[in-house]
């Protein structure tokens, strides 16, 4: 057994903190009604599931009527992306980023199949999107826009504002992938132009299976599922009622602590991006200052990620290597060579993603174990003394 | 994910490292997945006196690295040629079908090596 | 206040159970990783995943690779129909009911816009349709049949045995949308030729936002969604682990308890529906027989449903008047209109439908109450005496 | 769903049935949620002196058909016609939105019977 138990990985998913949980739980068994009945068990939970809404409107500065829950952050994309193109009919022209999660990548891919085009724009060494680019990119038929708020892997922030404000202008919808930056960074969508805002609950210590679709008064997409009119119509199905409260209860506990939170987490980062640069032939991935206040993406040269974390989770470290998801394919992840790293650099990249609950004790043990995981793998690794590097 | 056996090679490897006095040095890499794997004999009358390895990959390549090592260390060239990847792998106790072709590389390597001995050379083309 | 609460509306939604609750509590907090992580916290995750998708498939005579999770009935209907529809291309001809739920029956509509045939076969006056007109129906270019297992407003079973056997011998894929019986009824995938079922958990005293398709093995349709690949790729997005694990829970419950509900909820069936029809010109919707054990479905005459049903509501006693989804629409129920009630007759339909922790005492409670609340309407109704009843 | 007041009438409605020798009868159906309601009518001096409701129809319709009566007895036909649907869901303290039109029975058939009233007939065409 390892000495000590240390999540870092609040990117992949997070815990649901006990105050969400008990918001919960009374839609389990007490109030477990329809909210589409009449009866008073069914109107006493319409009730609550409205006052989530509202309450989930207020921490994002949107209207009640702005918000539809979803099952998720891919529901969310996939409403948005599928929808906007379903509403349009014919074909026409998407932007994108290359660094896109793939629930907004692998759609616009398809609907390049379905017969749109789709540019997918470049990053730099960074991970961040150009305006310039952005604004060359845009044609006539341009009818979408979508760029994440914030980079899962690296944890890149992208120049939303000013992109909304591109997309404005240009009279073209905005839609934006906040699945990462929500709960984590104050998102105030009476100041931002977008259209569409995608989030998930499970990534700010509320419930799994449920996540929200921002869309502005007016912006509108074809719904994707037919059924009961609930969510009007956007999204059909008996609502996932507690899911929806704890939701609305994550989200109003991170919005309220989210100054304090994000200098907490920002001071551990700083602390663990010192500690894990004072290994030899280590980088740093992703943008120095706009990054998520949680992310730490480093590549230790000579190793080989999944390795890394092997070992780490013998020590009772868990962390991860490119996003959640892509842990099971082979191939290194699309962010990491969009950011221009060559196959070896990415290879050895390593997310730590801090949250709530992560403490100095935890980056301390983390700094503690770190060096001797990537020098017992560089013993190993056939590259490091090639290399000119070190010799045993 | 991985089975206790192959915890235990990863964390533990056997054989590491280089012999500065190769008879034969094997290499072979994925270009899939990154990983790349060198192998160091020692032969003597044939048979497999000393190996070592070198391995940058994931827990099953290098869990499997450790493994082969293990299995022919003292056998003759012939013998050490027929053990395969899957060889390796069943002696492992398993590997998660995903990782499977990660351990391919040690058998690959192997063979190597021993091709560029019996060619008389101890490094093969890509060295 | 009134003297007693009764909730008699088990097929719009059911109370969660304690120990389905307790099964689900620990995937919040402790066991809260991200099943596709590879680390302990996601690996220990990802085995509770599969053991509950085992779970599930042995509650239903399928293989566990054939069980998908998705976000409920809705969802597991429209990936189904669409998806199918999606796999096929080019247009073709589907088969349904006119009484299906609307979350098949609008698919169906939606599909029929954008260029399939879709035949809706009608119904007889106790709502079954007729294996003849289904084999009649039938065109070369058929690809899907979808007939629901049980009706959600009458609660009448369709001959789905019969009807896969059809689909079978004509190599159509046959779809059930079996929302309402799992968990009702024994259904064994097994000795039925069936290659899709939607199921949904809350219906059957799990939670809500969770459901179940099964997919026999070797029936494919395209994805609806892109994102991570999970579900293998058939519904990506992070799982919903409590759901699933309560899901398969409650399944496990509910599979274990079946014969001895069945036989209890139709004794309080019988006596209700006897009590019911001791009112004069009430009549009894659904076959007398073949209908789920759970479900009383009755007309009125001279009285309005939603009148009724507030009446009730009143007393402490929740019901429906047709499906829940519904109750938000004027329209009478296309369920009744199809068995062919007039007007009058199907807006003075209420539905009763019982389930776990209904009692004895409920239905007497019912019983007194009942006769009161529809001769009150009467009083007041302009039809009542003009028909030839009763003067005041 | 409904407010107090709403429900209070619902539960307690007032003016309730025929008026055998009634001056005229108004009635009025919806065909969309298939409500209907009749009234009836005791005229003397251009004052409604009497009222009674007959209505087959949802809680709000009820409830609308019972406010009404209390609203208009006593008035004269001149200022009872001054009474619109929006009026009498007002007095209720509202409803909601999709049941609105279940209201606008009420009124409607006042409207039908005042009018029959004034054509000289007790009974409009339908009846
Ligand atoms: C940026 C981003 N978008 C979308 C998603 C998908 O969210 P979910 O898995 O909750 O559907 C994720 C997380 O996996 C994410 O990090
Ligand atoms: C027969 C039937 N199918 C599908 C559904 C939809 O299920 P859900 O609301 O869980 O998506 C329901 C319940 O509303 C139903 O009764």
């Amino acid at each position: 057994m390892s000495r000590r138990t240390v999540y870092m990985d609040h990117s992949a998913t997070t815990p649901v903190r006990e105050e969400v949980v008990e918001a919960m739980l009374p839609f389990y068994h007490e109030l477990f009604g329809n909210p589409s009945s009449i009866h008073a068990p069914g109107r006493t939970v319409r009730r609550a599931v409205e006052e989530a809404r509202e309450k989930t409107a207020l921490a994002l500065g949107a209207e009640p009527g702005e918000i539809f829950f979803t099952a998720g952050g891919t529901e969310s994309n996939n409403i948005t992306l599928r929808g906007a193109a379903k509403k349009r009919g014919e074909p026409g022209h998407i932007i994108t980023s290359s660094i896109e999660h793939h629930a907004v990548l692998d759609v616009c891919s398809e609907l390049a199949a379905e017969g749109h085009r789709v540019t997918f724009l470049p990053v730099d060494q960074y991970g961040r999107v150009s305006i310039d680019q952005l604004q060359e990119a845009i044609t006539p038929d341009t009818f979408l826009i979508s760029i994440m708020a914030a980079n899962n892997e690296i944890g890149t922030l992208q120049p939303i504002s000013a992109i909304g404000e591109v997309a404005r202008e240009r009279k073209i919808l905005f839609h934006t992938d906040a699945v990462q930056i929500a709960g984590q960074l104050p998102i105030d969508l009476k100041k931002l132009n977008v259209d569409f805002l995608s989030l998930s609950a499970h990534k700010f210590n509320g419930p799994k299976g449920i996540g929200a679709l921002y869309v502005r008064k007016g912006a509108k997409v074809t719904p994707l599922y037919s059924g009961g009119g609930q969510e009007r119509k956007l999204r059909p199905g008996t609502e996932n009622v507690p899911g929806i409260v704890g939701l609305s209860r994550a989200m109003e506990l991170a919005v309220a602590e989210i100054k304090d939170k994000k200098k907490r987490l920002e001071a551990l980062r700083y602390k663990m991006i010192t500690g894990l640069m004072a290994i030899d032939e280590t980088i740093l991935n992703g943008h120095p200052e706009e990054r998520l206040p949680n992310n730490v993406n480093v590549s230790f040269k000579h190793v080989e990620g999944e390795a890394v974390l092997l070992s780490l989770d013998l020590e009772g470290i868990a962390a991860s290597s490119g996003s959640a998801c892509s842990s099971g394919s082979l191939d290194p992840s699309h962010v990491l060579r969009a950011i221009g790293l060559d196959h070896p650099t990415a290879h050895g990249s390593i997310r730590f993603s801090l949250g709530w609950g992560n403490t100095e004790e935890d980056v301390d043990y983390l700094l503690e174990v770190i060096p001797r995981v990537v020098n017992n793998l560089r013993r190993i690794s056939p590259t490091y003394r090639t290399n000119g590097s070190r010799k045993e | 994910m991985y089975n206790e056996k192959v915890v235990e090679h990863f964390c533990n490897p056997r054989n590491v490292g280089e012999l500065l006095e190769a008879d034969a040095i094997g290499e072979n890499g994925s270009f899939k997945c990154g990983d790349t794997m060198k192998i160091y004999l020692k032969i003597k009358d044939d048979r497999i006196e000393d190996i070592r390895f070198q391995t940058y990959g994931c827990g099953a390549a290098i869990a499997s690295s450790s493994m082969l090592t293990e299995m022919v260390k003292g056998l003759t060239i012939d013998d050490a040629l027929k053990i395969t990847n899957q060889d390796v792998a069943d002696q492992l106790g398993g590997l998660p079908p995903l990782k499977l072709h990660c351990s391919n590389l040690a058998a690959d390597a192997l063979h190597n090596a021993i091709e560029n001995f019996r060619n008389g050379k101890v490094h093969g083309e890509s060295a």
